[in-house]
């Protein structure tokens, strides 16, 4: 079946386009993404691709061992170690990826201590850990916006919808509900954290699990607000008369109305995940030690005010990647906006 | 039956004190010192609260029990253990140390102008003890009774053999009755106390600094234990909430003395006009304080870590010096005893004496401690990772392990080899992880765990941890708190700090010796023995100390030359211009 | 050519298109000019154009002039433009209902303008308003000061306008349909007070109506627009008697409308309501009881059968509105209400769901009953997805012919409402609840903004329905003649209350109660 | 209006029980408690609290030195009597209820570790946090609000791109790192030192007069006011460009300007009450929010003792009192703001009721 868009979703589409800055933030925002997933062929601290004694192997992809290469480790091959190396060399070849560094690989080599300042090798340095920075900007960024996405759609999700239903239907489900939600969000979330980070190491999900609890009713309140005083328009009440159903009319009818303040939010409620696991890291309850997050860079960059390009590699990422988004949510709403032409 | 007792001006842990009866000051004091000028020191933390250090209400005000309250001996600060007579004028004791007698100089007073008397030592010693905080009740535990002979004799009886006893009753802080009888001890809040020292509050901005003023007519200011000491006329605290900022109000000389405790912010953070203008002194002191073991405590109550031969593997995985260098900027150095920085630390292979006292345990005891000298496993000649890795393979090997897929698994059980380490401050992460990732090298499962303060008590108290980082400090002169460590006794009891879970007969019998050592010279060389007995059973792996003070002043202060064993003190320091 | 107002070939575009091509005319002070054509065809966009009142943003001005008083408007800074607007120049918007700030009470919306180019204030200006509210024929003003807008009925809004756009007594008034929501009798009013005012204060007027009768007595020139454009432009006299264009001679004889299609036989009862009451809570106590209410319909008792068309006239702010709202459980009332025997009035939300189907409504503001962020095409096409999921491929098809049946050009169904004109919204509104093929239709005013043309097209087409399909109609208007053509039973409110109800033809021939009798009078006053 | 009043009145109380009580078994369920904390600051593990909030300041050995001599394993007896001394001899519902008991007095008795009763602890922990939280919030709606209404009026214009570049890096800068930068550019001993380092007031403020006094206070509060609003712009000034721009397309808007009003008075006038119903009806929110949560790093950072840092302290070192206590009045006042700002809704908005519309 072809797909095809109507007419007035094709005006849509134009109105985003039409805002040149939005549409190209989106392309740019997806392409860093798009790398971003890719981390592990663009920082590695094994080869793309390496020949030896005749054979041509994928260390990426594939785990070989240390005594393969006539080592005695049984762990895998750690391609950095001079001895792997030369023994590699000496019997073919290998590619390594443009940033020679994973987000755990540490730089033994490093001519000054920790941090280190950005090199040829590191480009922007090294944390105090003497970590490849860029090599973490990537692997914090992938691991830090997913967190964002998914934690973001899920809030959105499940927030626009309880607001929705508040605001909509009134009555004892909003009273009931709003307190349900008072009682829930004064939950303490930070024993909640430390009672699980004393059950499990907490790890990506469970974090995302966590912070999902409460994150949901940041847009809560917005969205009911404008539902409560939606539900009163004309255009409402014709739909009621047309014998649409009631999530009909909140999501078709209100919602687009009332989206303005989520449309708003939505970059903020991201880049808001993000910053949230950098205050866990802060507590120490963030993602397990070794992690790469954008969070634990800026706290290093707290740290460390003698090495600014970690706070600074951290705020650059942070607010490029919040300004490609924002431009992104303007776009989002011309689109959606009858006005504009 | 009666004890031949002797009058002393001072009494010495073992042997005779340093100084005589009629010595006039301390060397490493400078009696010239001028008095006057100001001292401004600062303090990371949130506020204080309360006035009344003793007890465990409340944050107490930073320097309070430091200037405002005298004792009855001072310590000096260039012998192992002796003290000298403040308040009291001489002290009596036996042989055996059963009992001590403090005689009270006539002229002591509060800072009142009220006299201190045998009364008040007695009410302080209660008051602490009842009280006070529970330290004091533990410090004092072996006191069986307390009589006031006369308005200026005190006598303390010992219920149990505890040769510390007189010298550490002299540090009790004597608090004048006449003030806090009409007085809830523990809820005195920021009501100016009556002291004794050469200092009172003078003022005080709630939370965020406090200010002491010198005691003009002092009563002991020209004792000899106090001559060139307390030179400032005032001293100020500022609270900071920030290291970072605190560090910042430094450089823009907003207080004068700095003790650093971060490598890198010595290596990097002392820079800028004044530095280079040298309007800073910035220097390392040398100290004669034993650093004891900061360490990789590895609980041997778990199966993984039966085994010496595994936890000896484990300790060549961690990479020291790269740590140093890279981390640390080669400040620290790598510890080699449980009693590092002192003379109690053994070194190379045993002595005449040490031998002796080992021999009747040959048997029990691992052949290396009569062999070879103890050293942690490093990098350094010439060694690389990976030669160091073979080693320890082949340590994992001897134990009984062996690699199936990859893993590093015990043969016998079929378990991999897997543990935690645990961890509460963040910043030991960036020493952990590097341990880890050579662990793993070697097929085994380490996971880094970082848990809050009170889960991280909570889990060492009930031992439920496969390995921390862990200070095990050490005075000059050990004693009964070695039981406590190290002692089979205390492996089960929980919140004990035998942390290893040592369970050594030949150990304890050690340390029994070492507690009865009847002088100085016996203690060095038992305490070396057990030393190495500690070491070659590889409970830990030894992280590093660090065997100087870092500190930075501006150059109002002036210091006295010579730096005795414990350290450089802020007391005997002065001002350069004082006003 | 008057140095009064003058618009000199003008012309807008929105985008590429252009709605107003080539527009001249000029008016004198103390005049009236009537601006009339189809819907749709730039009147308002033209009157708006004076005040330049269309977002800049849309809208392009490729040529033309319009002179007041020597002033080129479409030039001059928006400053000098705002000493005009409401002061010199007032405007009353085509949808009362959607004009006023849905926030500001009425009092507040009027004593603004007051304030701002007379620097009235407080009581002095409070006193103004009670009494332009008086004119405007809004009974007992003082308790509307302090209402919204939303608590005002469709007509009481448009004369809130009215009252707004003459408080300061303009010289030029621009009325665009000021009187589509009044009932006779206060239209008749409203009109003789603009020409009062046009006496007393040589105030000229721009007067934009489909309403012939009226044009014909008030205003002293005419200009016809057809598709933006100038048709004929002449007194009123001539233009009436001697129309030159075709155009122009077939919008005056679309005059309406026959008789409803004759009832026959026994009428099977579709819906019976007795006694409904609606009360808006004024005031409640502390425990939430309502201690002063308005009584919006005090006991209405009708019947529909299949077929039929009832129609309801009565006063604006009679409860009409309120009646279809009750009807369509859009509001709480009381009293019983039986679609086909059976009850509806015990039904709750959900349950009644299923009846919407059977029932639909035009609201009287069409604008305000649009989804703004909806295409026309959705907004009809989305009655058919909820009901008939069935046939999803013929949807666009029925949407189209929806369209068509209306007069609306289907290639505009992917525009958004408010890029229509207020004749073509209101056309909207009926197509969405005539493409769902009711049982019953309620129509709240559903020609008021419909020239006579399109007016005569909706009602044939809404006859025609009913005869196919056996449609009933509840019709509430203000257009006699509309409601006389459709209606089989007449009822007539006011204040609420059912003053009269009978067969259609029995009450226009023979009304019984004095007040049915004062409407039709006045109904009829531009016939005589 | 007023019985929905009522009912709301009536459900705060089953509401604050509820979360007492969640809370309540929450924190107790966590590992440690104040005894462990107490065994912590015996042993020496220490000021964790605020090195935790800060990152730490790296201290890699024990440079203390100090007595060892007493540092030996507690006694259980001593163990005990702390137990007996926290009320953890009882159970916990006894001490559930009593603490509900006591709180329904207003009585919230004294911390763990502090020498002070919670009241006192709220109260001097007020005027920093105060401070900080009214001029942030003045500061930040002042300069928003008008940016958003004109970079709504000027849509896609260079202005409107440039302010929100602006606003947006100045969201991403983390607040914490802003503030060592200007301390360490402004306060510092390396650059400028224009600005005091920590604290309210200076030491002397009590002998100033009262203009001296007002020139100090806000001579300290600058630097953590300009770190604490930083970030704040970016969120409320999309919101209100946003909102207006859905509003300012509306009829009423037209009527407004065929009225003949200038443009700011549209814009406020007419414009800002439709617009801003989220805003305006969040203002109670967003108050209690700076008044009583506080910003702990930037607290933290500038030595300002205020309710932020407070309630982390209390939280990471299990002062149960301080804990339930702030928790207990913050939530009342909370509730009760909630209440208003839902009120502030049919203020702002009379159509609104939050009546069920089922039925
Ligand atoms: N929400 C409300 N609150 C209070 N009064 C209201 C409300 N809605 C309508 N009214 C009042 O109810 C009366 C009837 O209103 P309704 O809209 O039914 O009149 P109508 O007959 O349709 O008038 P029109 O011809 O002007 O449209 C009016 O006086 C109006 O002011
Ligand atoms: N924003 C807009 N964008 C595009 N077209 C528009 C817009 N507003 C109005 N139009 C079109 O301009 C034309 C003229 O509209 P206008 O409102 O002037 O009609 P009108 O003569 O007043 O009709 P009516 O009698 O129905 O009110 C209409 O065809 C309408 O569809
Ligand atoms: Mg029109
Ligand atoms: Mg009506």
């Amino acid at each position: 079946m072809a797909w095809q868009l109507s007419p007035i979703q094709q005006r849509r589409l134009r109105n985003f386009r039409n805002n040149r800055r939005g549409y190209w933030s989106l392309w740019i925002f997806l392409a860093l993404f798009g790398l971003a997933l890719c981390a592990e062929l663009i920082a590695n601290d094994k080869p793309l691709v390496i020949s030896y004694q005749g054979g041509i192997y994928f260390p990426v992809w594939e785990r070989i061992p240390d005594e393969y290469f006539g080592g005695f480790l049984p762990a895998e091959a750690d391609y950095r170690d001079p001895f792997i190396r030369d023994e590699i060399v000496d019997n073919g070849w290998m590619i390594w990826p443009p940033i020679r560094f994973s987000y755990r690989t540490i730089n033994y080599d490093l001519p000054v201590p920790s941090p280190a300042p950005p090199s040829r090798e590191n480009w922007l340095g090294t944390d105090d850990q003497g970590r490849d920075v860029a090599a973490r900007l990537i692997y914090g960024f992938r691991i830090s916006v997913l967190f964002g996405l998914v934690l973001t759609l899920a809030s959105c999700v499940v927030g626009i919808a309880v607001g929705a239903l508040q605001g909509y239907y009134g009555g004892k489900v909003d009273l009931l509900g709003q307190r349900f939600i008072e009682v829930w969000s004064g939950l303490p979330v930070l024993y909640l954290l430390i009672i699980l980070s004393a059950i499990v190491q907490p790890n990506f999900w469970w974090l995302l699990g966590i912070m999902l609890l409460f994150s949901w009713m940041g847009l809560v309140d917005v969205v009911r607000a404008e539902f409560l005083r939606a539900r009163n328009f004309e255009y409402v009440r014709a739909a009621r008369a047309l014998g649409l159903g009631n999530r009909l009319i909140m999501f078709r009818h209100v919602l687009p109305n009332a989206m303005v303040a989520t449309l708003t939010f939505v970059p903020f409620i991201l880049t808001g995940a993000i910053t949230a696991l950098t205050s866990l890291d802060f507590l120490g309850f963030g993602l397990p030690p070794g992690s790469p997050s954008l969070g634990e860079l800026i706290a290093q960059g707290k740290d460390n005010i003698h090495a600014p390009w970690l706070g600074l590699s951290a705020f650059i990422t942070l607010s490029v990647m919040l300004t490609l988004l924002v431009f992104v949510g303007e776009a989002v709403r011309d689109a959606f906006d009858p006005r504009k032409n | 039956e009666e004890v031949p007792v002797t009058v002393k001006h001072g009494i010495a842990m073992h042997g005779e004190p340093r100084y005589g009866a009629d010595f006039s000051h301390f060397e490493y004091v400078n009696p010239q010192a001028p008095k006057g000028g100001t001292l401004r020191l600062h303090v990371v933390a949130n506020g204080f609260d309360t006035f009344n250090p003793f007890v465990i209400r409340g944050v107490a005000a930073a320097g309070v029990s430091t200037y405002v309250y005298d004792t009855l001996l001072e310590s000096s600060d260039d012998e192992p253990f002796s003290a000298y007579g403040l308040i009291a004028e001489s002290l009596e004791t036996p042989a055996d140390r059963s009992f001590v007698i403090f005689n009270l100089r006539p002229e002591a007073r509060f800072q009142d102008g009220k006299p201190i008397t045998a009364d008040d030592v007695a009410f302080s010693f209660e008051l602490l003890t009842t009280k006070g905080h529970p330290f004091f009740r533990s410090y004092y535990s072996d006191v069986s009774q307390v009589t006031v002979e006369s308005p200026h004799r005190i006598r303390f009886d010992f219920g149990d053999d505890n040769r510390e006893l007189p010298l550490i009753l002299g540090q009790l802080p004597i608090l004048p009755k006449h003030f806090w009888a009409e007085r809830e001890f523990d809820r005195a809040g920021l009501t100016i106390p009556v002291g004794s020292g050469p200092y009172r509050i003078e003022s005080f901005d709630a939370g965020r600094s406090v200010t002491y003023r010198r005691v003009e007519d002092y009563w002991a200011r020209d004792l000899p234990v106090n001559r060139g000491r307390h030179n400032f006329n005032q001293i100020r605290y500022d609270y900071y909430s920030d290291s970072t900022v605190a560090l910042e109000a430094f450089k823009a000389g907003h207080y004068d003395f700095r003790l650093e405790s971060s490598a890198k912010d010595w290596a990097t953070a002392y820079t800028g006009d004044a530095f280079r203008r040298g309007r800073v002194t910035v220097e390392e002191l040398d100290h004669g304080r034993p650093a004891g073991m900061q360490a990789f405590v590895l609980n041997t109550r778990k199966p993984q870590f039966a085994d010496p031969k595994v936890r000896q593997a484990l300790a060549y995985a961690f990479d020291f010096e790269w740590a140093n260098r890279n981390l640390f900027h080669d400040q620290y150095s790598r510890t080699q005893s449980f009693f590092e920085n002192s003379d109690l630390a053994s070194t190379g292979l045993p002595s005449e004496q040490e031998l002796a006292i080992l021999e009747p345990y040959r048997d029990r005891l691992p052949p290396e401690v009569f062999t070879k000298v103890y050293t942690p496993p490093t990098l350094s000649d010439g060694q690389t990772l990976r030669d160091n890795l073979r080693t320890a393979m082949q340590l994992l090997r001897e134990a009984g392990y062996e690699v199936r897929n990859g893993k590093m698994t015990h043969r016998p059980t079929g378990q991999p080899l897997r543990f935690e380490i645990l961890l509460h401050q963040k910043n030991f992460e960036r020493i952990v992880l590097p341990f880890k990732t050579n662990l793993e090298r070697l097929g085994i499962d380490v996971e880094v765990r970082l848990v809050d303060t009170n889960q991280y008590v909570q889990r060492v108290r009930a031992f439920d941890f496969d390995i921390i980082t862990q200070v095990l400090p050490q005075s000059n002169s050990p004693g009964n708190e070695q039981r406590d460590y190290w002692h089979s006794d205390n492996a089960e009891i929980q919140g004990s700090r035998n942390f290893m879970g040592i369970r050594n007969p030949v150990v304890d019998e050690l340390l029994e010796l070492v507690i009865r050592a009847p002088d100085r010279e016996t203690l060095v060389h038992r305490v070396r023995a057990l030393d190495r007995v500690l070491l070659w059973n590889h409970y830990v792996i030894p992280q590093w100390y660090l065997g100087v003070d870092r500190i930075a002043y501006w150059n109002q202060l002036q210091r006295p030359e010579q730096v005795p064993k414990a350290g450089f003190n802020l007391s005997n320091w002065w001002a350069r211009e004082p006003d | 050519m008057s140095d009064f107002l003058t618009i000199d070939n003008l012309h807008v575009a929105f985008g590429d298109t252009d709605v107003v091509s080539g527009l001249s005319f000029s008016l004198e002070p103390g005049k009236t000019l009537a601006l009339v054509g189809e819907s749709g065809s730039g009147k308002s966009v033209s009157a708006l154009s004076i005040l330049r009142l269309i977002n800049s943003a849309q809208i392009r001005y490729p040529s033309g002039k319009i002179l007041f008083r020597g002033e080129d408007l479409l030039r001059v800074p928006e400053k000098r433009l705002r000493q005009i607007r409401g002061s010199r120049i007032s405007m009353i918007f085509q949808e009362p209902m959607t004009s006023l700030n849905p926030l500001h009470t009425v009092e507040r919306q009027i004593t603004e303008i007051l304030s701002i180019h007379r620097g009235m204030r407080g009581p002095q200006a409070r006193a103004r308003c009670l009494e332009l509210l008086d004119m405007v024929g809004i009974p007992s003003p003082a308790e509307k000061l302090a209402s919204y807008p939303h608590q005002l009925s469709g007509g009481q809004k448009q004369r809130v306008m009215i009252a707004m756009a003459l408080a300061n007594e303009p010289e030029l008034l621009v009325a665009d349909e000021p009187t589509t929501a009044l009932d006779v009798t206060v239209q008749q009013q409203v009109l003789e007070l603009i020409q009062e005012l046009q006496r007393k204060h040589h105030m000229a007027a721009l007067l934009i109506t489909h309403d012939l009768n009226i044009v014909r007595r008030y205003a002293d020139q005419v200009v016809v627009m057809e598709k933006g454009q100038l048709v004929e432009a002449a007194d009123t006299e001539t233009l009436f008697e001697h129309p030159q264009q075709p155009y122009t001679r077939q919008l005056l004889d679309a005059m309406p409308h026959d008789q409803p299609p004759a009832l026959v036989g026994n009428r099977h009862e579709l819906l019976s309501v007795d006694n409904l009451q609606v009360r808006f809570p004024l005031k409640r106590n502390l425990f939430g009881k309502v201690t002063s209410a308005f009584h919006a319909v005090a006991g209405a008792t009708f019947r529909l059968g299949k077929g039929e068309t009832l129609g309801i006239v009565g006063e604006s702010g009679s409860g009409k509105t309120t009646i279809g709202h009750a009807l369509l459980k859009l509001i709480e009332s009381q009293g019983q209400v039986s679609l086909d025997g059976i009850r509806l009035d015990g039904l709750n939300q959900r349950q009644f769901r299923p009846y919407r189907r059977r029932i639909q409504i035009v609201f009287q503001d069409p604008f305000g009953s649009l989804s703004p962020r909806m295409s026309v095409g959705d907004i009809v096409g989305e009655g058919l997805g909820i009901h008939f999921p069935a046939d999803q491929a013929q949807h666009e098809q029925r949407i189209i012919k929806a369209l068509r049946d209306v007069g609306l050009d289907p290639d505009t169904r992917h525009r958004y409402p408010h890029e229509f004109s207020g004749g073509q919204r209101q056309r909207i509104a009926i197509a969405r609840a005539l493409v769902l093929q009711p049982e019953l239709i309620i129509l709240d005013e559903p020609t008021s903004a419909l020239d006579r043309t399109v007016q005569k097209q909706v009602v044939e087409l809404l006859r025609n329905l009913q005869q196919q399909y056996g449609l009933s109609y509840v019709f509430i208007s203000h257009d006699l003649a509309v409601v006389k053509a459709l209606s089989h039973h007449l009822l007539v409110l006011k204040q609420g209350q059912v003053v009269e109800y009978g067969p259609a033809e029995q009450v226009f021939e023979a009304p019984q109660a004095l007040y049915t009798q004062q409407l039709l009078e006045a109904a009829f006053f531009y016939h005589r | 209006m007023g019985n929905y009043i009522l009912r709301r009145l009536a459900l705060i109380i089953p509401t604050l029980i509820g979360i007492m009580l969640l809370n309540f078994v929450i924190v107790q369920a966590a590992p440690g408690g104040p005894i462990e904390q107490m065994i912590a600051q015996l042993e020496g593990h220490g000021s964790s609290a605020l090195s935790r909030a800060t990152g730490g300041g790296g201290a890699e050995v024990d440079t203390g030195g100090g007595d060892t001599r007493g540092a030996r394993g507690l006694d259980p007896a001593f163990i005990a009597e702390l137990e007996i001394m926290y009320g953890f001899d009882k159970p916990a519902h006894e001490r559930f209820f009593k603490m509900m008991k006591d709180y329904a007095t207003f009585n919230f008795g004294e911390s763990f570790f502090r020498d002070r009763t919670v009241i006192e602890l709220i109260k001097e922990k007020m005027p920093v946090s105060i401070s900080l939280g009214l001029w942030s919030t003045l500061i930040i709606y002042l300069i928003s609000i008008p940016l958003g209404i004109r970079k709504a009026v000027s849509d896609g214009s260079r202005f409107d791109v440039w302010t929100s570049s602006v606003i947006v890096v100045g969201y991403a800068i983390p607040g914490f790192l802003f503030a060592i930068l200007l301390i360490v550019l402004f306060a510092g001993g390396s650059y400028f030192s224009l600005f005091p380092l920590r604290g309210l007031t200076s030491p002397g403020f009590a002998d100033m007069t009262w203009y001296q006094q007002i020139g100090d206070y806000f001579w300290h509060l600058t630097l953590p006011v300009a770190a604490n609003v930083i970030g704040g712009f970016a969120t409320l000034t999309l919101l209100t460009k946003n909102s207006f721009l859905d509003e300012i397309g509306k009829h009423y808007v037209v009527t407004a300007r065929a009225k003949g009003l200038e443009e700011k008075r549209i814009l406020y006038g007419h414009v800002f009450r439709n617009a801003m119903l989220i805003v305006i009806a969040s203002m109670p929110g967003v108050l209690i929010g700076l008044f009583f949560t506080g910003s702990l790093l930037i607290e933290v950072i500038f030595s300002l003792d205020g309710l932020g840092l407070l309630g982390f302290e209390a939280a990471l070192q299990r002062d149960y009192p301080v804990i339930f206590g702030t928790l207990f009045i913050f939530t009342l006042m909370g509730l009760a703001l909630k209440l208003i700002s839902d009120l502030t809704y049919v203020l702002v908005d009379p159509r609104i009721d939050f009546e069920s519309r089922e039925g």
